[in-house]
């Protein structure tokens, strides 16, 4: 079958302006998105830029706005969309174009690193060596939010962070909840802290672009929730 | 282009597990800097699924002994068995540290860490598979990734991202550094260092079909064969059984360890006659041979070359019965649906994304999907890059991963031992370059450091041809997978070889479309595949070489493994424009070799 | 990033949630802007009887009639969703997921117009009365 | 093994008061401002409306007291929710202190207003 893509294209050496190219192409209906830009930079031009890495939406380069919606170029199945209608690529909102579908993500992960999205635990470790103990249901309890691939489709879907930058965003606040809810980690009020401030959870207005956004389905927006709520009651269950 | 210098005592190519496990112990003792062409949570460690082996005997009992053993008889043999030893002894150790930095594994109810079977991996005593995979769901790679990438963040480590690593600065034999390019400006970087660690992952992109990322090209062992330096043991690829009809993506062996069942156009649970005491459990070498005998006898599914992955619930109990499975307490192993959705999520993500099958509902097809590089840039346990087949280290120059040959995995890899491997060698890695380089000077740069570099980009920016370089590659991956696959002739490989010449030459001759200097990807990418085809040709004729069947370098004109001229190591170097081989003994210890039967 | 990033993704992001946020926003801002303007002019009332009377005419003008109907349609999509959002938020964050959030976004819509209908058809009844009247 | 729950400590910030009080508020205000809009828009109509309605409305303490509490409530919410939504688009610390100073006074200019309309207002005399 053929499909036409309509993609936002712009280099910054020669435009102005970003505008958009249409290539039209044979691909299967199984073709994702991913296998259908590999095409055109391999065989119609090769300027056009992406990221790609793993290409089964476990890496999270891929993230950009397919018919205006943020999802990974590798998840994207032309099945799943109308492809008698074109289909629109863009980069993802919110952060610099670097060239075609390429942001720049510094500020992405520079939020990321605000929020201590690390394992804090000072205390001694167990005397014979081992693991500390963990019960499967503490386990459970932030597994949903220990599958982010920081792909940033979520942070660039959220309405708060398209207007400012210095708002976490619906990733940082995913990966402080994976530490905020680990029965092992020491750093929760820290954590809470941070988010209990003007760039914090707060910002959060609950559009829901985030969830509908997550290539991995963490339900972004229940997440945010939940630290909401651990910052007005100080219960971490 | 103008070039910009930077001075750290270490530097690391590459933040996968590997590289990243490096860094964290590299930046305690030594100024260190991480190169990466991707951002450190890309990197394809973070698609292994399954696990991460160590013998804690949290289950049931264990040993590091057994896993040693089995590591070795996984490798056919030629797994150094000094390193192998060292590896599962430590293993343990690596995977109670990666707890203690907060990887969230699956717990027991007692609160230990929860473990799985796989392939190759038994209780020596009564042959059959012992639980010895860590595993968190069916992402312990990603887990690991992003809790060596946090723990980075947390100790400060130096990044470079989106640099891509394109050449080694040698001075007086020992390594001086490396030149990068910066994706986002085109700049030129020279990294001028006491020691360099490669950990730039393997080349799955070589072949057709394959698990491994569009980033998984070679970079790191091509450079290093570029220097003048060998590989060792190229000829050994696994080709995993279970990949994603078509498109390769991985289904983990876990799906195997769960109670899941390979399965024929006739129905018939056909690796009972491959494996009568392991079965699904085989290594995986043995398995992937055996799926493609059933598909070359026509019993691929609809005589296609597929077969069917089955973990229907209703499936895996007919079958544990059969089997006489247990649980832990001795009461039958029953599984549910839930209980599958719950051990596999992103396995049935990826079969409900990409195939629109629920694994639970309807069986998964399947084709073996090249997945793992045994060979590559030799090592010794120090992980000390080695220049020759004497073992003369090259000083400075370390490399870890998956494309170091410690050897560990000898012809065929044992499954959740990459991941051990990594952070392993990685961490030896990390303790070796900063204790090398707290102890050594900077070598003088040469004024010319970057100029290699940039004569490679040069030659395919001025290139005048009008062949394109994805026709190249697909020649070359399409070659490959036919010819240097899973099975293997002379004649094919040698058709092999002559043709990945021809599409060097051919290569000499490209056109790239993009010329500017921002994020140019095409002429990355050509360079890249550039890489392939050097790590191809060396590849084939380290294949050509090798006259007998052992793991994964499986001859149909030599069936039979061949211990008596066979049992050594292969080192490739490419010297104008020629593959020189040389062999060095295989390090036995323990283990005599025997007959391998599953 | 700036207002004009903002504005691209409330206008051309697809999804339900995105426009019933854009919504709540833009009801929100209308309502406090009318609120503000009718705090003062009742307060006319006390402070200048006289002006009271006029903002009373204007308030009758066809123009504001209609300005008036969709008040009360903002009025009540505003308080619906914000209801929602705090049901969602504060009572029982289990049911942010997409299902869930998509059906309640649909209902709040449908029970916004089912409650505007006929409060718009009584309102739009007194315009029609009184016009050149 | 089993599970134990756990508590901390947190600060509560402005943004956490501003969040709660937001919610608070806006069940208060859904009851108060949509009994007044049935009443006064849809029931009584504006055309009905005048100094005259208003004095029998205020007649009693009942309403006026309803409508300070509708004024508070609903000012109030509404002017975060102005906060809120401006400090999306002025991202400098001052701008921000100064947006905060401008609306306060805003905010206390028409609550105080309306709050002596309200209370100081007597009916006209017939």
């Amino acid at each position: 079958m053929q499909v036409t893509l309509k993609i936002l294209r712009y280099n910054p050496e020669k435009d102005a302006q970003p505008h958009y190219e249409r290539y039209t192409l044979d691909a299967e209906p199984t073709d994702r998105i991913l296998d259908v830009l590999e095409k055109i930079k391999a065989h119609e031009d090769g300027t056009l830029t992406f990221r790609r890495s793993c290409a089964h939406g476990i890496c999270g380069s891929c993230a950009m706005r397919i018919n205006g919606r943020n999802r990974l170029a590798c998840k994207t199945l032309l099945q799943t969309l109308d492809t008698s209608k074109e289909i629109t690529v863009e980069p993802i909102l919110g952060l610099p174009r670097v060239k075609d579908l390429v942001v720049d993500m510094t500020t992405f992960f520079d939020n990321y690193k605000k929020v201590m999205p690390y394992f804090v635990n000072d205390e001694p470790l167990p005397e014979d060596g081992r693991e500390r103990l963990q019960s499967p249901e503490e386990r459970e309890r932030f597994d949903d939010t220990t599958k982010c691939i920081l792909c940033g489709a979520c942070t660039t879907a959220c309405p708060t962070f398209w207007a400012d930058n210095s708002y976490v965003g619906p990733s940082a606040i995913v990966n402080a909840h994976r530490f905020i809810f680990d029965s092992r980690d020491r750093a929760a009020a820290e954590r809470l802290k941070i988010l209990a401030g003007e760039s914090g959870v707060f910002r959060c207005r609950t559009a829901f672009n985030c969830t509908e956004a997550c290539p991995r389905e963490i339900d972004i927006t229940k997440a945010i929730a939940e630290v909401k709520r651990a910052i007005i009651t100080g219960r971490l269950d | 282009m103008s070039v910009k210098t930077h001075q750290y005592e270490v530097v690391i190519v590459g933040a996968g597990g590997a590289g990243l496990m490096a860094a964290l112990y590299a930046s305690q003792k030594a100024s260190t800097a991480v190169i990466s062409k991707l951002y450190p949570t890309r990197s394809h460690t973070g698609a292994a699924q399954g696990g991460i082996s160590a013998a804690l005997g949290n289950i049931e009992e264990d040993r590091p002994e057994w896993h040693t053993y089995d590591t070795v008889k996984g490798s056919d043999y030629l797994g150094d068995q000094d390193a192998i030893e060292f590896m599962c002894f430590k293993a343990p150790e690596l995977v109670y540290e990666l707890e203690h930095m907060g990887l969230p594994f699956d717990r027991t109810p007692e609160g230990r860490i929860l473990q799985r079977p796989f392939g190759g991996h038994t209780n020596n005593e009564t042959g059959k598979p012992v639980r010895r995979a860590c595993h968190a769901a069916d992402r312990t790679g990603h887990m690991i990734l992003q809790t060596l990438y946090q723990q980075c963040i947390k100790n400060d480590v130096t990044f470079f991202d989106e640099f891509q690593v394109l050449d080694l600065i040698m001075v007086n034999g020992k390594a001086a550094g490396v030149v990068a390019i910066e994706l986002a400006t085109g700049d030129l970087h020279v990294f001028h260092a006491k020691a360099v660690i490669m950990a730039t992952g393997g080349w799955g992109r070589v072949w057709e079909i394959t698990s491994n990322a569009y980033a998984y090209t070679g970079d790191g062992a091509a450079i290093v064969l570029r220097k003048g330096l060998p590989l060792e043991d190229m000829e050994f690829f696994q080709f995993h059984p279970t990949g994603i009809y078509k498109l390769g993506i991985l289904i983990t062996e876990g799906v195997r360890g769960e109670g899941g069942v390979l399965i024929n156009d006739k129905g018939e649970r056909f690796m009972e006659k491959y494996a009568p005491h392991v079965k699904d459990l085989a290594s995986r070498d043995v398995v992937s041979r055996a799926m493609y005998i059933e598909m070359k006898e026509g019993r691929g599914i609809n005589g296609q070359r597929y077969l069917y992955l089955d973990v229907r619930p209703e499936t895996v109990n007919k079958y544990a019965k059969i089997d006489g499975r247990t649980n832990p307490d001795g009461t039958p192993y029953q599984v549910t649906a839930e209980e599958i959705l719950h051990k596999l999520p992103d396995i049935i993500d990826f079969c409900k994304t990409y195939l629109g099958v629920d694994p639970v509902k309807e069986p998964m097809p399947v084709q073996p999907t090249a997945h793992y590089a045994m060979g590559g840039i030799p090592t010794n346990v120090k992980t000390e890059v080695l220049a020759d087949e004497k073992g003369t280290v090259v000083p400075g120059l370390y490399a870890a991963g998956e494309n170091a040959c410690v050897s560990v995995h000898g012809a065929n890899r044992l499954g959740t031992n990459s991941l051990l491997d990594l952070v392993v060698f990685g961490k030896e890695a990390g303790v070796h370059a900063a204790e090398y380089a707290t102890g050594a000077a900077f070598e003088p740069l040469p004024g010319d450091a970057a100029d290699f570099a940039r004569s490679q980009l040069d030659a395919i920016l001025n290139s005048k041809g009008n062949e394109r370089v994805a026709d190249i590659a697909a020649e070359m991956k399409h070659e490959m997978m036919d010819k240097v696959g899973v099975f293997r002739t002379e004649e094919g490989m040698q058709e092999a070889l002559n043709k990945i010449r021809e599409l060097k030459e051919r290569f000499q001759h490209i056109h790239i479309d993009d010329r500017g200097k921002t994020f140019n990807t095409d002429l990355l990418t050509a360079w890249e595949i550039g890489n392939l085809l050097d790590i191809a040709e060396v590849t084939a004729a380290s294949a050509l070489a090798r006259k007998e069947s052992r793991g994964a370098h499986s001859r149909d004109d030599y069936p039979k493994r061949d211990d008596q001229n066979w049992l050594k190591h292969t080192l490739a170097w490419r010297r104008d424009g020629e593959i020189e081989l040389r062999y060095k003994p295989v390090v036995l210890t323990k283990y005599e070799p025997k007959e391998r039967v599953y | 990033m700036s207002f004009k990033t903002a504005s691209e993704g409330y206008v051309k992001y697809q999804g339900l949630g995105n426009w019933a946020f854009v919504l709540h926003r833009l009801t929100g801002l209308g309502v406090i802007l009318f609120l503000a303007i009718h705090v003062v002019d009742t307060a006319f009332v006390y402070f200048a009887p006289d002006l009271y009377k006029e903002a009373i005419a204007l308030y009758r003008s066809p123009l504001f009639g209609l300005g008036e109907i969709l008040l009360v349609l903002s009025i009540i999509y505003h308080g619906l969703n914000g209801l929602r959002v705090i049901y969602f938020d504060m009572v029982n964050p289990n049911m942010w997921t997409i299902e869930i959030n998509r059906k309640s976004v649909i209902w709040t819509w449908i029970i916004t117009l089912v409650l505007w209908l006929p409060a718009a058809v009584v309102m739009g009844s007194h315009i029609l009365e009184h016009l050149g009247g | 093994m089993t599970t134990q729950s756990r508590t901390v400590d947190v600060p509560q910030t402005w943004e956490s008061f501003a969040w709660k009080w937001m919610r608070y508020s806006g069940v208060i205000i859904f009851i108060l401002a949509w009994i007044h809009v049935l009443i006064q828009d849809i029931l009584v109509g504006v055309y009905k409306i005048d100094i005259g309605y208003v004095a029998g409305r205020w007649n009693g303490g009942f309403w006026r007291v309803y409508d300070f509490l509708l004024l508070f409530f609903a000012f109030s919410h509404g002017m975060n929710g102005v906060r809120q939504v401006l400090y999306d688009y002025i991202h400098s610390a001052g701008g921000r202190r100064a947006l905060n100073w401008i609306l306060l006074i805003l905010w206390a200019i028409v609550v105080v207003i309306g709050t002596i309309a309200i209370f100081a207002f007597t009916p006209p005399a017939a």
